[in-house]
């Protein structure tokens, strides 16, 4: 029974995170709903499989550590590319058409447009 | 442990290594160390090639562990055929990396070693033959390419290799659910397991829609075409050749191995997708106006081709497919290696600067020509050959909208290659074009012109491949 | 509703309250913060499912990697741009909620039906529990990390290495940014230095020494030096610096190496490769692996390639 | 008697000299003129030595056959018979001639290496399907047409040549399509589709009767679109921008030739004409190569402007060879592939005078063609030869082929195709008696010399290439009854078919 809770808990984690993903513009908030979809998963695999004398499956549980694992570098990889977008591009947003009001400054100035555009 | 399979554990050791002595040496000498690992591992596929031609299959597991509690590697001969392209291609592109990423650059240390890892990345997902080993192979390939893309330090590189490390996360969290699923119920992460008597569609469904997403198949292929076309040249041509179709070997090892009978709705279904990436890639590739992106939506476009093998699964089929991939994945490489040393003299890859190019870059002229002919499939190419191979399955099948499809395909093809020619060779060159940057060396061109060439020339003899893919489907070989 | 189900039911409520604040919260740190308490409550759940190994890593990494990660990446940006740093609010849009919640129901609906469907557990891990035995080993998840899919922890090192390396195209390029508390020299400061330092040390040593008969390993022990490693840099102790060291280089690659020797020694015996050899074996791979994930974690931490003592 | 390893080399050696002339081009570049020269003469000789060589041989009954196994179950097979070496002797000799007039026509304009290295390979590709042995050999070197022709019909670079590019690719690329498919089928149903005089599909009716209608409709269609049938011929007249030399060889003779040729390996060598009437199909040929006909030279009519004007009556012409071909029986079969090459002769003549005109004297229209007689008499000597060739007067070709046909007709039985060709015959004069009015009886009208100024060499080059072909459509008509004429081999080749 205590399993079907934890199914539940990890779907609500699941959709908060795809909402998440989906509603916010920054990379830094998409980087948090992705880790919450990751942790949810990671709930899932040790859940759903059948637990062994008591204790959870031995081999889902070497999964989702080398999934934690996997999954802070792939973080701490994804922060670094955000702060160098953030500093070359002037917002840590990868929506090409995300209207810079949004962001509370003026339109991109002319020549970050065309940095943007023919850039080699 | 037979010599055929230590020769396995040298394809991912040799890159492996390579990686870590690079990344200990300074600078200067790392570039070196990695054109040696970089021309050392592909000197093992002539053996292998040989072990897979006697024994359909080279089968290796860690430790002695059986399957279900081990991980197991098994090399078959679709395997082998994209080794071979990611030999070809690496070898190729090669020239054009030592130019562009020289030492005193400061992406280019980090580069040397990033390129290695990813032929690691690679090797291992073609190897694979454990559900949870490939997804670490696909991650590993993954973080390396978008660590390459951003090296090129524009704002649309990175941006794209944000883009496409997001939904490459995505994609593999779909993926791990699948073998979560797989594994709660059978017990066991082994590719192929005998005995179970279906997959649940559902972990089927999962699996596939997170390989999709890798292998930028057309309605998840957002990523592809500004990955491509914003990375430094090498790294698009290697991407191009490879890193996609690595996905794709193991979308069809999933499809045709691990799901026993998959439903054949299903087949139609995902045939039905290939139809739509091919016309849609075709299409978007003939409105593009940057060559990089032209050659990326062509990527697109035969990627939704070779996807049209799930619902005409026969043998024949399958070797024309298999043959495709090779054919097209030389030909890709060859076209992204030349655009790049376009990119280099022309300041920028938009057709607009494309007029009178024979005239100043005939090498790479001629090799956009050649490869653009084995990307239609005209007949003396690596590509007719496969299309060949494919049409008289559709027609063994009676799959009549199939045949009309692959056949349209060439057509389409032709479209926008013959766009970029007409462009390229016949239009009047403009007064000159602002100013030209000076020339990369002539071995970057000659490098695309033999993978070109080589793209044509397998279609004039095609026994080797054929015989080595007509060993089976990876399902049908045991 | 027995005792324990009512415990389960109220993390299982505190778990989702910090993951709606983390993904629809207003400000960006707070989302942060908000995430690293996600993380701490995600590894009780580990410990109450019966996975203390999961509970170390998940409190360790998950919490406190990531989050420490997060907030000095969040400092870097303030530090660009103060203004832009967090300037999106969420848009709320109906149809993400409604894709959201697709989504769960979907996420449900398996989670659900798969549990339903069978009981008997994996055959895999059966067979971890028989033949850890003979392998002499007593936490079987280190058994299978290190011993039966050894491969994959490999693998993982290198992914682990990537990412650094990966960081490093960015860093070189990028200006120096120093993340220290000002009052460097507050005796209390100087003083919480010189107790925590050697008492993680220890933990960390523990947590090595044990990992192969309980819960433990490398990864735990790595994750808990790395987060010294932080404690140092923050506290100025230790300073990044931007050439990089060959000592530096040669504890970066050293996890990956010790494992691929794991790999290829057996097969210069003519064994197959990565044949057991042994714990003697597996504690020379896991000590190297720890210094390779402190080493590397850290750096990812300070943003340069390699660190230097700080003036006292 | 020559060695069986010879018999082996030669088909494939006629086709790759052109391709090695091709290389050398290519790779010796814009600024080697002579080399470029040297190196075409020679290819040209070397390739009518070798098919007269072979033409001999095959005169003598030895066999050649060159395999080479492209896939399983599928050759690449080159073998020279009688009426591959009739198509084969025609662009040869043409090739020869048209590299000579080229050599002096595009004297001072760029891109010349270009040029004639895709030159040389459009040949090699129209040897190819001379020489193909099956369908499968045929298709490849029709697709290599294609790709050759394609840089050819653009070489001017301007906004109309790639307007024609284009159009000529939707075409053509579309009937390649179309041939792809019937080709797939038809190795499906009859495996390897090896030429046999007489066709080899006759066991396969009774079970596959309706799809081989629907294979042999797409066959055609797909030739058709080169050979030039009504509904696909758009391509043709807006080719006509390509410089003189490209529509002399290619849109006279080896590309709308090799539409023609498709059709006649179809109807002779893969169904027979016995299968073909069984099917059904032979009235729907006839019908649409006697329209074709008509049509072709009431377009011809409308047109002012010279070459497009020889182009429609190009389409019309060739459909001859369909119908000669449709008719069947000895004569109108004999007919039909003799006017392959008459027609051949004619066409080219017509094309090298009007290239003459256009470079020299800038005339494009009809109407600029007064009084050149008195200018350029020689020029329009040929010019009036082959046009009254084309109308059918004895002795001339034209006249040799129409008899031909008009015989075969009556022999057939077939009244209607007689009132077809007579009223093409007027069709013909009615479009080519003006030209030839205006060019000797109209006094000469306000022309300025052509800005180019032409050598002396190159201008004799030019008008001798134009008599040439014309003294060639007088010498193989007053000699039409020599054993080595056209006519005789041709009414061998059609003995094999019908006897």
């Amino acid at each position: 029974m205590t399993s079907a809770v934890f199914v539940l808990v990890a779907a609500a984690i699941f959709g908060l995170g795809v909402h998440g993903l989906l509603v916010s513009a920054h990379i830094m908030r998409k980087l948090l709903a992705l880790n919450l979809m990751l942790s949810a998963l990671f709930l899932l695999l040790i859940v759903v499989p059948a637990t062994i004398d008591g204790r959870p499956d031995p081999v889902p549980q070497a999964l989702v550590l080398t999934g934690i694992v996997i999954a802070v570098s792939t973080t701490a990889f994804a922060l670094a590319l955000m702060v160098r977008l953030f500093r070359k591009q002037g917002h840590a947003s990868i929506h090409p058409d995300i209207d810079p009001r949004l962001l509370g400054r003026k339109a991109p100035s002319k020549a970050n447009k065309t940095a943007q555009g023919d850039d080699r | 442990m037979t010599p055929a399979a230590q020769l396995l554990i040298g394809l991912v050791f040799v890159p492996l290594s390579t990686a870590l002595v690079a990344v200990l040496l300074p600078p200067r000498r790392r570039r070196w160390a990695v054109v040696l690992g970089g021309l050392a591992w592909p000197c093992l596929l002539v053996p292998l090639s040989m072990a897979v031609a006697r024994e359909q299959s080279v089968v290796m597991v860690f430790g002695g562990w059986a399957p279900p509690l081990g991980i197991g590697w098994r090399l078959d001969a679709l395997g082998l055929v994209v080794l071979w392209v990611h030999a070809l291609a690496g070898i190729a592109a090669l020239p054009s990396a030592w130019r562009r990423f020289d030492p005193d650059l400061p992406e280019s240390g980090p580069f040397w070693s990033l390129w290695m890892i990813l032929a690691t990345g690679v090797n291992l997902a073609l190897l694979a033959a454990d559900l949870f080993n490939l997804y670490v192979a696909l991650e590993l390939t993954t973080l390396a390419a978008v660590a390459l893309i951003a090296t090129d330090d524009g704002i649309a590189a990175l941006a794209a290799a944000m883009r496409y490390l997001l939904l490459a996360v995505l994609g593999s969290l779909m993926y791990v659910l699948g073998v979560g699923l797989v594994y709660a119920q059978t017990g066991s992460l082994a590719m192929h397991q005998p005995g179970i008597e279906a997959l649940n569609n559902v972990a089927l469904v999962l699996m596939l829609t997170g390989l999709m997403v890798k292998a930028a198949i057309f309605p998840l292929h957002v990523w592809l075409p500004h990955a491509y076309s914003n990375a430094p040249g090498p790294v698009a041509a290697i991407m191009a050749a490879v890193v996609g179709k690595a996905a794709l070997v193991a979308f069809w090892r999933i499809w045709f191995e691990t799901a026993e009978a998959p439903p054949a709705q299903l087949a139609d279904f995902l045939g039905l997708i290939g139809a739509a990436a091919l016309v849609y890639g075709a299409i978007a590739a003939y409105l593009q106006p940057r060559l990089k992106m032209v050659i990326a939506y062509s990527s697109i476009s035969h990627f939704g081709f070779l996807l049209l093998l799930l619902p005409l699964a026969s043998q024949q089929a399958f070797q024309g497919a298999g043959f495709h991939l090779l054919a097209h994945g030389l030909a890709k490489a060859a076209m992204f290696l030349a655009a790049a040393n376009i990119v280099v003299v022309l300041g920028s890859d938009s057709i607009r600067h494309l007029p009178g190019l024979d005239k100043r870059m005939p090498l790479e002229a001629f090799t956009l020509a050649l490869a653009g002919v084995t990307l239609i499939g005209l007949p003396p190419s690596g590509g007719f050959t496969g299309k060949w191979m494919l049409l008289s399955a559709a027609w063994e099948t009676g799959g009549w909208f199939w045949l009309v499809l692959i056949v349209l395909s060439g057509l389409m093809s032709a479209a926008y290659v013959f766009r970029i020619l007409a462009l390229t060779c016949f239009h009047p060159a403009r007064r000159a074009v602002h100013h030209l940057h000076p020339r990369p060396p002539k071995i970057t061109s000659l490098a695309a012109l033999t993978l070109a060439l080589l793209a044509v020339v397998i279609g004039l003899y095609p026994h080797p491949v054929l015989d080595l893919l007509g060993a089976g489907m990876p399902g049908m070989v045991r | 509703m027995s005792a324990p189900l009512a415990v389960d039911v109220l993390l299982g409520l505190i778990l989702v309250g910090l993951a709606a604040q983390v993904a629809i919260g207003e400000h960006l740190f707070r989302a942060i913060v908000f995430y690293v308490a996600f993380g701490l409550s995600m590894s009780v759940i580990w410990a109450r499912l019966g996975a203390p190994d999961l509970a170390l890593a998940d409190a360790a990494i998950g919490a406190g990697l990531t989050g420490a990660l997060m907030m000095v990446a969040f400092r870097r940006l303030v530090e660009i741009d103060p203004k832009q740093a967090q300037a999106q609010g969420t848009r709320s849009s109906a149809l993400a909620v409604l894709i959201g919640v697709l989504a769960a129901g979907m996420v449900a609906t398996i989670g659900l039906t798969a549990l339903t469907l069978e009981q008997q557990p994996g055959r895999a891990g059966l067979q971890v529990m028989e033949t850890l035995g003979d392998t002499g080993l007593g936490n079987p998840i280190t058994g299978v990390l290190l011993v039966f899919r050894g491969f994959d922890t490999l693998i993982e090192m290198t992914v682990l290495l990537t990412a650094f390396v990966g960081s490093r195209v960015m860093t070189t390029r990028s200006r120096f940014y120093v993340a220290t508390i000002a009052g460097f020299q507050l005796p209390l400061v100087r003083t919480l230095v010189a107790v925590i330092l050697p008492l993680a040390a220890l933990i960390a040593m523990h947590l090595l020494w044990i990992g192969s008969d309980q819960p433990g390993g490398a990864f735990q022990a790595g994750s808990v030096l790395a987060g010294a490693g932080v404690l140092l840099l923050l506290t100025g102790t230790l300073l990044p610096a931007s050439k990089s060291r060959a000592l530096v280089r040669l504890a970066l690659v050293a996890g990956v190496a010790s494992l691929c020797v794991l790999v290829l020694a057996p097969m210069l015996r003519g064994q197959v490769a990565m044949a057991y050899l042994g714990r003697g074996s597996l504690l020379f791979a896991e000590a190297l692996m720890m210094v390779s994930i402190a080493t590397s974690l850290t750096l990812l931490f300070a943003g340069r390639p390699s660190l230097k003592v700080g003036r006292p | 008697m020559i060695s069986p390893w010879t018999t082996q080399i030669l088909p494939p050696a006629v086709v790759l000299v052109s391709t090695l002339a091709a290389i050398v081009i290519f790779v010796a570049g814009e600024a080697r003129q002579r080399l470029r020269i040297w190196v075409n003469l020679t290819a040209a000789l070397l390739k009518l030595l070798l098919v007269v060589w072979i033409g001999l041989e095959v005169l003598a009954g030895t066999t050649f056959m060159f395999r080479f196994e492209l896939l399983p179950g599928l050759e690449l097979i080159l073998h020279a018979d009688a009426l591959s070496i009739l198509f084969a002797s025609l662009s040869a000799v043409l090739w020869l001639v048209t590299t000579v007039y080229a050599i002096a026509y595009l004297e001072h304009s760029p891109n010349r290496a270009r040029f004639f290295g895709f030159f040389s390979l459009c040949v090699s590709a129209t040897m190819g399907i001379a020489m193909a042995g099956n369908l499968l050999t045929l298709f490849l070197f029709y697709e290599l047409l294609t790709l050759t022709t394609w840089p050819l019909v653009v070489h001017n670079g301007t906004p109309e040549a790639l307007a024609a590019g284009r159009s000529y690719l939707r075409y053509t690329l579309t009937g390649g399509v179309v041939l792809l498919t019937a080709l797939v089928w038809l190795y499906g149903l009859a495996g390897n589709a090896v030429f046999t005089p007489g066709g080899f599909l006759a066991p396969l009716a009774a079970a596959h009767g309706d799809a081989l209608t629907l294979i042999f409709v797409m066959l055609v269609a797909g030739f058709g679109v080169k050979a030039g049938l009504i509904p696909l011929h758009g391509w043709l007249p807006k080719a006509m921008v390509a410089p003189a030399p490209v529509s002399a060889l290619l849109h006279a003779v080896a590309v709308v030739k090799a539409g023609a040729f498709g059709i006649i390996r179809t109807v002779e060598d893969v169904y027979g004409l016995e299968l073909v009437a069984e099917l059904g199909m032979r009235l729907p040929l006839i019908t649409v190569a006697s329209w074709t006909i008509v049509i072709g030279s009431l377009l011809a009519l409308r047109e002012h402007h010279l070459k497009r004007r020889l182009a429609y009556s190009t389409v019309s012409q060739v459909s001859y060879i369909v119908l000669g071909i449709a008719v069947g029986g000895l004569l109108a079969t004999s007919g039909g592939m003799v006017h392959l090459v008459h027609q051949g002769l004619m066409k080219i003549t017509l094309f090298f005078c009007a290239g003459i005109f256009g470079l020299l004297l800038g005339v494009k229209r009809i109407d600029q063609l007064d009084g050149l007689g008195r200018r350029m008499p020689w020029v329009s000597g040929a010019f009036t030869v082959a046009a009254l060739g084309m109308i059918g007067l004895p002795p001339l070709v034209g006249f040799i082929s129409k008899w031909y046909l008009a015989s075969g007709a009556l022999a057939a039985g077939m009244p209607l195709v007689l009132a077809v060709l007579i009223t093409s015959a007027l069709l013909n004069a009615a479009y080519f008696l003006p030209l030839v009015r205006r060019l000797w009886l109209n006094p000469p009208g306000t022309l300025v010399e052509a800005p180019i100024e032409i050598g002396r060499l190159p201008r004799l080059a030019l008008m001798s290439s134009a008599v040439a072909t014309a003294a060639l459509v007088v010498v193989l008509g007053v000699l039409a009854a020599h054993p080595l004429s056209p006519l005789n081999w041709v009414v061998k080749i059609a003995q094999g078919y019908a006897p």
